[in-house]
């Protein structure tokens, strides 16, 4: 079973990822974007982590929609109110229990996804972050590996995609051949729970 | 860069602000850009903001006459619901706020939260859409058209109608109106640099240029070698022309995007004027200069407005805001 | 760059003020920009000009408060004095005209010739030299210091006590105060293109700057690896006051050199203001803006003009120009 | 003797070397002034050619008045009145003889170039103009070959040179090292009696 520490593990592995990866990110969001996809994300998720630290939830949906509800009020910008209305739908989602098993977090994240694609109008395929989210909840069912395999895949997979909504949109047939930055890091936040499980090779094992 | 470090751009900036212009209540920490006498009884509130890098679009246009509040995000990047709320809460008399939201996903989203939030607080809020940009393809299936130059215009007219004490719904419909009656389209030059990236952020060779471009540094929608200034106004003129045919005469805007000579962006009017003559448009008021910009960008746009009486006389009303100023 | 060819690019950026500006009587082909309304009767004419690519000096400074005519030169080159004496002959009520001359070689001389015709037409003349920035050692044995940002403070002072009705004895006199409490300092991020060049007048690697610029795209004193914004406002604010020792607050232009984004200019002000505040030096009034431009050079300067009531007074008097508009 | 077709000669050659030259003048006006030096005599040279063309004066000292006002009316910036003077004063002193020797000429040279001296107030080794014009009208009562070679020798001794005047003196010690565009363009000036007595080689033989 996974428990809130779990949950603010997962905020602070991804808050690293983003510090890490936020240059590639930006670069990303440069030629079908306006380069600040990496520069928004680790104000939030460093908004996120120290707020965290200084105040810990105590319980696994407490966690998730504490985040989202910081990444709306400090990021901005599209990805800031869609990564905030994915985490804290999911954590509405989770309810009080103190712990939750990988399955109920997968359902609870496709309320969150779903609660995103509400929001934003995207579909799968429209070149979004979607496009990394769809196919890493419905793996992860099966493990964390599995999901964060599933997400990685769906990012390159914007490679060829013409972008419909979004900033890459004004770019009509420019915005193909060009990854998506928000693909990219949906794919980051996917692979966090594989990290913070513990186990990043053999996620099957752990967080269950 | 003229700057300390990326992270404190946006903060440095409303700084500066407060010092060379003590008529706002700029709050440096909440980013939010205030008249100092809101609430104005009975006057409706007229609050807007967005990404920095596009001065003095909006915190420029916040004063008697145009804006009551603006919400400045940081680079190219919207603000967040709470600054929004906030400025609602600063301005609200009772009478109403009006967000106006340029049409971009960010921008959408996070207003969309503040309203809810606002109207949650018993604020009466509504929203007006921006979306004049032509270089963009519309359709149910996309983002849409994204809001430009025309924002200005929108701002002016409601703004002057709001400090009449003309009701929320009045100043909703006319800047509705404005924005439907409003057309643009921009090239760039050369490619923006943000703080925080630092350099360029696409690579456009010194001989060519990007036609059908944002405000946010984004390539536009061709490329095509470099066009003599009469080219280019025939192109962003035609652009408009395909898509709106004005019966009543026009505002014209021809708008730098901020590293473009002020020389060369009246040279570019001059070729405006004339492809406009060409065409048969009627102009009423023509405004050149840098007011909705992309950081350094080097380029211009050129928003057409299409005005009846009233909302011509509501452009010609006294403005006094940093940087939009007549009649007082 | 935004141009049809170099070879027209002033005729066409005075077409362009022509149709944005009905207010101004813009004579395209002999290059002078005029105030509808002159001569006024007994009202001294000031007169200005200067090379182009200062936009919106001096013809954006055309109008009620300010210059009553100016002549643009070619890109950085004086005009020359047929220009002048039209100008002087335009504006002149019989009350004498006053020249505001910025200190370089070629604008001496010019109009030097051109005061020398104009009294031949029975003319009264009188000339003001702008010689503010410190970055130029001053000596007999040089061309001295050049003329920069003072000159808007100059223009805008000398304009309204004209504006008065007061004789060309005093407008003189206050120009020349003015100018004497007036010091400038400015830097330079980017070289500057010229339409005629197409290409940057000089190599500045993108993590360097100079010290010490004027506005003619040419080198600065010295060059040094990237400052901050707060470093640079400590450089150019402790140059001023190394030869200056306000005693009476000042007026602050912090002025962009033209692709300068106006985020990152408020930012440097707030700098300014501080290294401002920790000096002990009164601050009544502060501009921020691009008004003494170098075409797309990036960066900014600093003025600051030490006021005495009156000249307060005349700075917070109405004007209403292109480039500088309040109160009507 | 030289007569008008001979200064009219002379100016046109001028005006060609002018266009021929003009990106190098501008690119020596780049590092030490604000690069419109080139453009700035073409402009001048250009409308000099254009109204001896059409209305061509009958005397030496007419040929070279009308140019000198023509610069003064057309050029601006400093080169404008300098060199406008220069010619101005020369045509006046060379009165309406309709033949003048080459020793009158040098002699009203002379008097063109303490108008130039006194008007901007350089002195030989403040890297202006006057560095190739005072040894020029020196060279000249030898031969127009000898003053030209005097004053490309001038032009070129202005490298090491510190500016006083102009605006290359705005650099201080950083205006050493590079060649002064005025003093270039007036070995152009001086070469152009030369080229216009037919004969650029044997300048001695020609002109008297
Ligand atoms: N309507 C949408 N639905 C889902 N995701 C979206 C939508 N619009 C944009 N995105 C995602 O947001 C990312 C951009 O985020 P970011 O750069 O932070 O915001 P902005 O576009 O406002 O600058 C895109 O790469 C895309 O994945
Ligand atoms: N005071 C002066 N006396 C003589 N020659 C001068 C003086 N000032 C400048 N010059 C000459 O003028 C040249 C520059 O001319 P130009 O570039 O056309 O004018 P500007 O400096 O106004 O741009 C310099 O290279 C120098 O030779
Ligand atoms: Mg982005
Ligand atoms: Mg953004
Ligand atoms: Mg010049
Ligand atoms: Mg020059």
């Amino acid at each position: 079973m996974l428990d809130a520490d779990f949950f603010r593990r997962w905020m602070a592995v991804t808050s690293a990822a983003v510090d890490r990866e936020a240059e590639w990110l930006t670069a990303l969001d440069s030629p079908i974007g306006d380069a600040d996809h990496g520069s928004n994300l680790q104000r939030g998720f460093g908004a996120v982590r120290a707020a965290l630290d200084e105040e810990p939830p105590v319980t696994p949906g407490a966690v998730l929609t504490r985040s989202g509800r910081l990444l709306i009020s400090t990021v901005g910008g599209a990805s800031g109110p869609l990564y905030g209305t994915l985490l804290r739908r999911t954590g509405k989602a989770l309810g009080d229990a103190p712990e939750v098993s990988r399955e109920q977090l997968a359902e609870a994240l496709r309320t969150g996804v779903d609660a995103v694609r509400q929001l934003g109008g995207a579909a799968p395929g429209d070149k979004t972050m979607i496009d990394a989210l769809v196919p890493a909840v419905d793996a992860l069912g099966d493990s964390f590996a599995a999901a964060r395999a599933a997400a990685e895949e769906g990012a390159v997979a914007t490679t060829p995609l013409l972008a419909r909504k979004g900033r890459a949109s004004y770019l009509g047939e420019r915005s193909i051949g060009h990854q998506d930055p928000g693909a990219t890091s949906a794919a980051l936040l996917i692979a966090g729970l594989a990290e913070a499980s513990g186990t990043s090779e053999a996620g099957e094992a752990s967080g269950e | 860069m003229l700057i300390n470090v990326p992270e404190t751009v946006v903060a440095d900036a409303l700084r500066g602000m407060a010092s060379a212009h003590p008529e706002l209540a700029v709050d440096v920490e909440n980013r939010v850009i205030v008249r100092r006498d809101a609430p104005l009884a009975g006057k409706v509130g007229l609050v807007s903001g967005g990404g920095s890098g596009h001065e003095p679009l909006h915190g420029g246009f916040v004063g008697p006459g145009m804006l009551s509040a603006a919400c400045p995000g940081e680079v190219f990047t919207s603000p967040v619901p709470d600054q929004m709320v906030r400025a609602a809460a600063a301005v609200d008399s009772g009478a109403g706020v009006l967000f106006v939201v340029k049409n971009y996903t960010g921008d959408v989203l996070n207003f969309d939260m503040a309203a809810e939030l606002a109207e949650d607080e018993g604020i009466q809020v509504a929203k007006v859409l921006v979306d004049d940009d032509v270089a963009v393809t519309d359709s149910l299936y996309t983002a849409g058209r994204r809001g430009t130059g025309a924002t200005l215009f929108v701002e002016k007219i409601a703004g002057a109608a709001a400090e009449e004490g003309q009701p929320l719904e009045r100043v909703e419909a006319l800047a509705r109106q404005v924005n439907e009656n409003s057309r643009s389209f921009g090239v760039a030059l050369t490619a923006v640099t943000t703080p925080a990236k630092g350099s360029p952020t696409f690579d456009l060779p010194a001989g060519e240029l990007e036609l059908g471009i944002g405000i946010h540094g984004e390539p536009g929608r061709e490329r095509r070698p470099m066009m003599t200034s009469g080219e280019i106004a025939e192109a962003a003129v035609d652009a408009i022309l395909a898509d709106i045919t004005p019966r009543n005469p026009v505002l014209v805007l021809v708008n730098g995007m901020g590293a473009t000579p002020l020389l060369e962006l009246y040279g570019f009017n001059a070729e405006v004027q004339r492809v406009l003559g060409e065409r048969g448009v009627p102009v009423a008021r023509i405004l050149v200069g840098n007011y909705v910009t992309s950081l350094d960008m080097a380029g211009a746009s050129v928003t057409l407005c299409q005005v009846d009486e009233e909302t011509l006389r509501l452009w010609d009303a006294p403005v006094r805001t940093p940087g939009l100023r007549w009649g007082m």
